[in-house]
């Protein structure tokens, strides 16, 4: 094989490009965490820096964590999906519909309505090409419509169900278990973007789609899967809700969507698609929960808290840019 | 600047000395001892303000060091809050659920750690919950709403309901009172003719009034289910000019509505659910903390349910309530 | 199969687009183990009929079949299973993925149900190797790669599949003289064991030193098919153009004497350094070097685009601020980018939109645009050029690759430039084209205007050049006269000096 | 601003190319607006199809009307502003705080606050290079902070500011003032971005910002302009809807993003940038209001009307597809 003069420079900025696993954007949020841990360390003490408060932290995190890591899918395929907050809502009473048959129904019946809500996400927006915004801004309202509608708007009581109340309450081994929960659906996550081929396909449709057709993807079906899988996470951060407060209430999980997709878009994805870490998103998802954390600790008015966390996020996505 | 802090060493190392003073006095010594946390949602509306605002005036009142949470808006986000307060170990915690049901689990956790749970406003769903509820009364409002506009319109008209938002216990349960008693008391005189949500935003019940008036020229009454998006359905009646035709009620007691109630306008009534209650609390949690009971109450514990009566305030007795407005 | 039933037929294939007719009624076909060239002036309709082999477009009519079998139409991932590999001319990679993933994006090797992601990087290794690119690394994102190393793993991609049927749509466009060459010892070895390879190039050069059999395209007809590979050029031309071109170049521009860009001491590591140079006016200064040499980088910076680490830029003697093009355009510059695609176009826009947007505050009065004026304008100056079509109202992106640039070049012609710095004008542009283009360079210099085109045809920058400076490794390394300099000349200096002799054996 | 005879007639040589302005997305939804009278009046008679009512339906429009007119020049250029909502609050405020000076101190007063908190938004994205979505999100809770700040959580009542009031109540020759407004701020808007050099620079950034810096459009300032107009829309909301509820409230505004960002894209501009339309903006306005107008005239039960709302929206989105 001769290896021509030129080709040599074609290589030459590459060294600098590699080791692009872990990037700047990951190394600043945990330069942010170490900050706010340090910070509220100073602010609040021990009631802050303490092992138990840090799984308090995470636990609260896994609910919109889990949610999360179904967002960063769809978000890789530069959608967006606007009714998660809704279907989590809708999966927790549609499974307490069946509390009288016992945990495992109630799982089931959760998982399962949150995969055909997110199947008619899926379905509007990769056959009938309706933009993700308007499919699922319009599911965002029928889900809630629904649960209220499935509940006759009353929470449902969700007390004798001991296993589902265990995703909220339990322990593996001193960890939460909601929290273990959050870590599996994020591992799966990771193996899922990272290492198979769906993930790649996921990545290519979101960075660019016709490309991706091309080369003999199936756009419409990956498209497709993305919102079934975010609507899946639905169904498991409804039993992991419906755990924690032993009910189901039709009006719970207002506004997850905006913390989810705070979460993954802080974590570096990026939301014209192409670009999804789902370690960025773990660590966004901590970040969102520590600043909630520290400021309730803090103690201050809810409008200071406001202005706070706003004035947090800010600074936080300043520092990811000045060091990258 | 209250005494109880001054004398904090003092009555910590003679029980006894407290004990013979007046109950009231007693209870005020001793309370700064007392550990007290609090947690209610968002106060970003203006009776949960209120009800804030008049917690932790108390407890300054008091002398208690309160911890308190007021900023979460949903129920999971407010477990977590109390959650993050039970972690202190307080020995007695102050809580308005943001709903009572799934809040639930948290509030028996706590007592099931020992500490003392006074629950405001919206019931637990289990009495092992809590100690001591204290609420007013949301059907009791709709009960009452419903006896005013049987006497009003006597038994006769079309009414418009604006309700707070849907799926939450006091939207349920103000509408369901009122259902109740319009029905017991009139038998289909009274007709409902419109029933939205406008989820409890001046902005929000601006329009669906507007909305309902296009449709419904005929509405001699608003029931509305709080004085602030009462102020926006106030606006929508107004602005078309039916100030004289439409007359309207709120729920809360805010010194606004209570004022125009006194000009005499269109607002006629509003019904009291006072956010005083949440000082109530705290004084009782101050009480529970030293394991006394009320002053001058024989029993030696507390009571575990005071359900304050949803008064009827009109041009008539207006006065006489303004000082409780907020 | 039986040798003598094609590969490949085509049959009277039409392609309707809206408001276009693309093809009309092709018939083609291509041998096992041939090279059938296709050649055609822009527009002709090239990559429309590859696109309704590979897939990527369903013809309105006709039908293909690959080895006797009917091809269904309009899924590429049936074509691909049936043997069809294609390169197009437009990079189709996703820039996200890296170089491994991309090559191998729809048929990964599994494991597992996982991505064996160690036979992935092996088998990418071994074809980048293949195609004399062993420095392209196969964790590398696609995105960080330069043009021609994207081209190139474009073309891994298509070999990394069992390909029966190849097909290249221009792909020497951005590849050196070096590369190219690699290129066709693939292909030739591809042929020899039977594969059918489609070759479209405007580089008609390239055709006998590859080619078996041509295929001539003009207007969506076939004008001339199965003509052997060493028709003579300027027959070929003849039924491309439908006229003859006799002269590609006009006369030479001779320049003035008052220098209009001044640039001194420009550097910004680690693409371009120290390059001092000036253009006067009516002169047209070629900068010729390898793919790579830091030209498109520096004139970025001549630009405005990138802010040099060093140096200043002058124009009419006064110093541009850098990092603000909109000053640099203010002053009397423009650019014409390399990438039209990415840079230089809203492919979204109707051609007068891309063609005013430099000038608009020309037709703005009152803060009002008059469209009526727009439109005029711009129309002018894509007749000018012959734009196909030159509708103004028409988008952009659904003009041919050489008909886009012209729209860019338009954009200049219409706002009365300085200096005009030209990245690569004539890539991907036909040969009559090509020559209307010259003509326009020479034009514009005879008004006084300075002209500096980067180009890697050698041969172009020969005959329009006053002066040519070639790039090395990021430095202007040598000046030469047009008039007198030599295709040797300029390569020995474009190469590093060890390795001057290698590649004057490879290029001849 | 003189109108000059000039308008109507640089108007003119549209028609003769009109194919591309009045696209086939804004017919559709002129159909999906017919189809929505015509079973409205079916529904519910003359309380549904009469000036009045539509005058009601225009006037509510208008609040959100203008936050979209804004909200079209965002997204256009590929951005979102998630804080207008909050704004609107906060501008309200900021106007009654000054409620003691006069009619024109409020509007003035609203309508620069607006545009400092839009001036802060554009800073962060263009300067800072912050993700629009998470700057304005930051500034959503910032703006709904200050606002409950400013007003110390209590309603402002604005009851003596007549002008004010006019702006949400008086008509001019029997039009709605509210809707003039909103007519006048769209017929800027729509000369502004198909007229204008500016309006070619907002959606060449929007389409691809490297050729337009090329071209030599300051991508930079364009980017923090728009956001500054949407600023500036968020103020003159302000004023209409405190002009109509006699009153600035801390809690209003909620949401407004959503309809606003919904009603944008319903009418055709791309999330993606690069293609905007004004008229179908005020379209998605006028379908939106009419279906929350229609449904709360139906006095359905809140479920229902949320279910029916999602399938509406669903509906007509999927119109639009077909007929494009
Ligand atoms: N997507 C499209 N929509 C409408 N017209 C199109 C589209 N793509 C191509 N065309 C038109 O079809 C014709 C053929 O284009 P094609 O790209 O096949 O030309 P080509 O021969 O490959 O030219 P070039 O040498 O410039 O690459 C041209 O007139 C072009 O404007
Ligand atoms: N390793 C690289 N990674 C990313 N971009 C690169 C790299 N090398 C070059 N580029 C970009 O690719 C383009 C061409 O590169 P450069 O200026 O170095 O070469 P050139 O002499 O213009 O060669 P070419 O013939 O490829 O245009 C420029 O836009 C440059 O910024
Ligand atoms: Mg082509
Ligand atoms: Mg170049």
């Amino acid at each position: 094989m001769t290896t021509t003069p030129a080709a040599p420079a074609a290589n030459a900025p590459a060294p600098a490009r590699s080791g692009r696993k872990f990037n700047f954007q990951d190394y600043a949020l945990v330069a942010v965490i170490a900050i706010l841990i340090i910070v509220g360390g100073i602010l609040e003490g021990s009631s802050f820096v303490s092992k138990d408060n840090f799984f308090n932290v995470l636990r609260q995190g896994s609910i919109v964590g889990v949610l999360a890591i179904g967002m960063t899918f769809v978000i890789a395929t530069a959608g967006i999906d606007l009714s998660v907050g809704s279907m989590v809502a809708a999966c927790g009473v549609a499974g307490g519909l069946l509390v009288d048959s016992g945990d495992l129904m109630f799982i089931v019946a959760a998982l399962a309505f949150g995969i055909a809500l997110g199947a008619i996400n899926g379905a509007a927006i990769s056959y009938g090409k309706v933009v993700p915004f308007i499919a699922t801004l319009a599911m965002l309202l029928i889900a809630r419509g629904l649960a209220l509608w499935m509940s006759d708007k009353t929470p449902i009581s969700l007390f004798s169900l001991d296993s589902v109340r265990w995703f909220g309450t339990g322990e593996i081994l001193t960890i939460p278990s909601s929290l273990v929960v959050f870590l599996v659906v994020a591992a799966i996550g990771w193996v899922l973007l990272n290492r198979t081929p769906y993930g790649r396909y996921v990545v290519a449709v979101g960075g660019n789609p016709e490309a991706a057709r091309i080369a003999g993807v199936k756009v419409q079906r990956i498209l497709f899967s993305v919102y079934v899988l975010s609507g899946l996470c639905a169904g498991i951060a409804a039993v992991l809700l419906c755990g924690r407060l032993a009910s189901a209430s039709p009006v719970s999980g207002n506004l997850y969507e905006l913390d989810a997709i705070a979460a993954v878009v802080i974590g570096g994805t990026s939301l014209a698609g192409g670009r999804a870490t789902i370690v960025g998103t773990v660590l966004g998802v901590i970040t969102f929960a520590l600043v909630f954390n520290l400021l309730t600790l803090m103690n201050l008015a809810v409008e200071i808290q406001q202005v706070t966390k706003g004035g947090i996020i800010l600074a936080a996505v300043l520092l990811q840019r000045r060091s990258s | 600047a209250c005494g109880g802090s001054d004398n904090k060493s003092d009555t910590a190392s003679t029980p006894t000395a407290t004990a013979s003073a007046s109950t009231d006095e007693a209870a005020v010594q001793g309370a700064s001892d007392v550990k007290v946390a609090f947690s209610a949602p968002a106060a970003d509306h203006g009776w949960l303000k209120a009800l804030s605002d008049n917690a932790k005036a108390k407890a300054k009142e008091l002398g208690i060091d309160m911890k308190v949470s007021d900023s979460a808006t949903t129920s999971a986000e407010q477990a977590d809050q109390i959650e993050t307060l039970i972690q202190d170990k307080p020995d007695v915690l102050v809580v308005l659920p943001n709903e009572g049901e799934p809040l639930t689990p948290v509030a028996q956790k706590a007592m099931d750690q020992g500490i003392q749970v006074i629950n405001i406003d919206r019931e637990f769903s289990a009495a092992s919950a809590y100690h001591t509820l204290i609420a007013g009364d949301n059907y009791g409002i709709g009960v009452q709403a419903g006896n005013f506009f049987a006497d009003q319109l006597k038994c006769k008209g079309n009414v418009a309901e604006i309700q707070g938002i849907a799926g939450i216990s006091v939207t349920e349960q103000r509408s369901q009172g009122f259902a109740d008693q319009i029905k017991k008391r009139c038998n289909g005189g009274i007709k409902i003719v419109a029933q939205q949500p406008a989820d409890f935003a001046p902005d929000k019940g601006l329009t669906v009034m507007e909305n309902i008036l296009q449709k419904n020229k005929d509405i001699q009454a608003v029931y509305t289910h709080d004085d602030d998006m009462g102020e926006g359905v106030a606006a929508a009646i107004e602005n078309a000019g039916l100030q004289d035709k439409i007359w309207m009620t709120g729920a809360g007691g805010s010194k606004a509505v209570m004022n125009k109630i006194k000009e005499g306008s269109e607002w006629k009534a509003t019904f009291l659910y006072n956010p005083a209650m949440s000082a109530d609390a705290v004084y009782l949690a101050s009480l529970l903390g030293q394991k006394k009971g009320l002053p001058g109450f024989a029993a030696p514990d507390i009571p575990s349910k005071i359900i304050l009566s949803a008064t009827t305030v009109t041009k008539d007795n207006v006065d006489q309530y303004m000082s409780l407005g907020f | 199969m039986s040798n003598d039933a094609p590969l490949l037929e085509v049959r009277g294939i039409t392609k309707q687009y809206p408001g276009v007719r693309a093809l009309k009624g092709v018939d083609f076909d291509v041998r096992a183990g041939e090279v059938h060239c296709l050649l055609g002036p822009n527009g002709a309709g090239k990559s429309t009929l590859i696109k309704c082999v590979s897939g990527v477009v369903a013809p309105t009519e006709g039908e293909i079949l690959v080895e006797g079998q009917l091809l269904p139409v309009g899924e590429p991932s049936e074509s691909m299973a049936r043997g069809v590999g294609t390169i197009y001319q437009e990079l189709d990679l996703v820039e996200d993925l890296r170089v491994a993933e991309s090559i191998f994006l729809g048929h990964e090797p599994r494991r597992f149900g996982l991505m064996d992601r160690s036979k992935m990087k092996a088998e990418t290794r071994a074809l980048l190797e293949r195609l004399g690119h062993a420095d392209i690394g196969a964790d590398m994102f696609v995105r960080s790669l330069r043009p021609a190393a994207q081209q190139i793993v474009s073309i891994a991609r298509a070999l990394s599949r069992d390909v029966k049927l190849l097909i290249m749509d221009e792909p020497s466009a951005i590849l050196d003289d070096g590369e190219v060459e690699v290129l066709f010892g693939v292909v030739r070895r591809l042929a020899a064991d039977g594969v059918g390879v489609i070759y479209i190039s405007h580089r008609l050069d390239e055709i006998k030193r590859i080619g078996d059999r041509v295929t001539v395209l003009s207007d969506g007809r076939t004008v001339a098919t199965g003509l052997p590979a060493d028709t003579p050029r300027g027959e070929l031309v003849e039924k491309m153009v439908g006229r003859r071109v006799d002269q590609l170049y006009p006369d030479r521009a001779k320049g003035s004497d008052d220098v209009v860009l001044d640039v001194r001491g420009v550097s910004h590591a680690p693409r371009v350094k120290e390059c001092s140079f000036e253009v006067r006016a009516g002169e047209v200064v070629g900068i010729g070097g390898l793919v790579g040499a830091g030209r498109t980088e520096l004139l970025r910076l001549v630009y405005g685009l990138d802010r040099p680490d060093t140096g200043e830029v002058y124009l009419d003697g006064k110093k541009l601020p850098s990092g603000r093009p909109d000053v640099a355009i203010d002053r009397g510059i423009g650019l014409a980018p390399e990438d039209r695609k990415s840079q230089g176009l809203l492919l979204g826009w109707s051609l007068s939109k891309n063609v005013s947007l430099s000038d608009l505050r020309r037709f703005t009065t009152g803060g009002w645009i008059s469209l009526k004026a727009e439109r005029e304008a711009t129309g002018e100056k894509l007749r000018e050029l012959n734009t196909v079509p030159d509708d103004p109202d028409r988008i952009t992106r659904e003009l041919s690759g050489g008909n886009q640039q012209k729209v860019v070049l338009a954009r200049w012609l219409l706002r009365d430039c300085r200096v005009l710095l030209l990245d690569e004008p004539t890539r991907g542009v036909d040969v009559g084209a090509k020559a209307e283009i010259y003509r326009l360079i020479a034009e514009l210099s005879a008004r006084g205007i300075a002209v500096v085109v980067v180009s890697s045809e050698m041969e172009e920058l020969m005959g329009l050049s006053t002066r040519i400076l070639i790039m090395r490794e990021g430095e202007l390394v040598a000046e030469l006269a047009g008039e007198s300099a030599t295709e040797v000349e300029l390569l020995s200096h474009a190469v590093a000096p060890t390795d001057t002799d290698v590649v004057l054996e490879e290029t001849r």
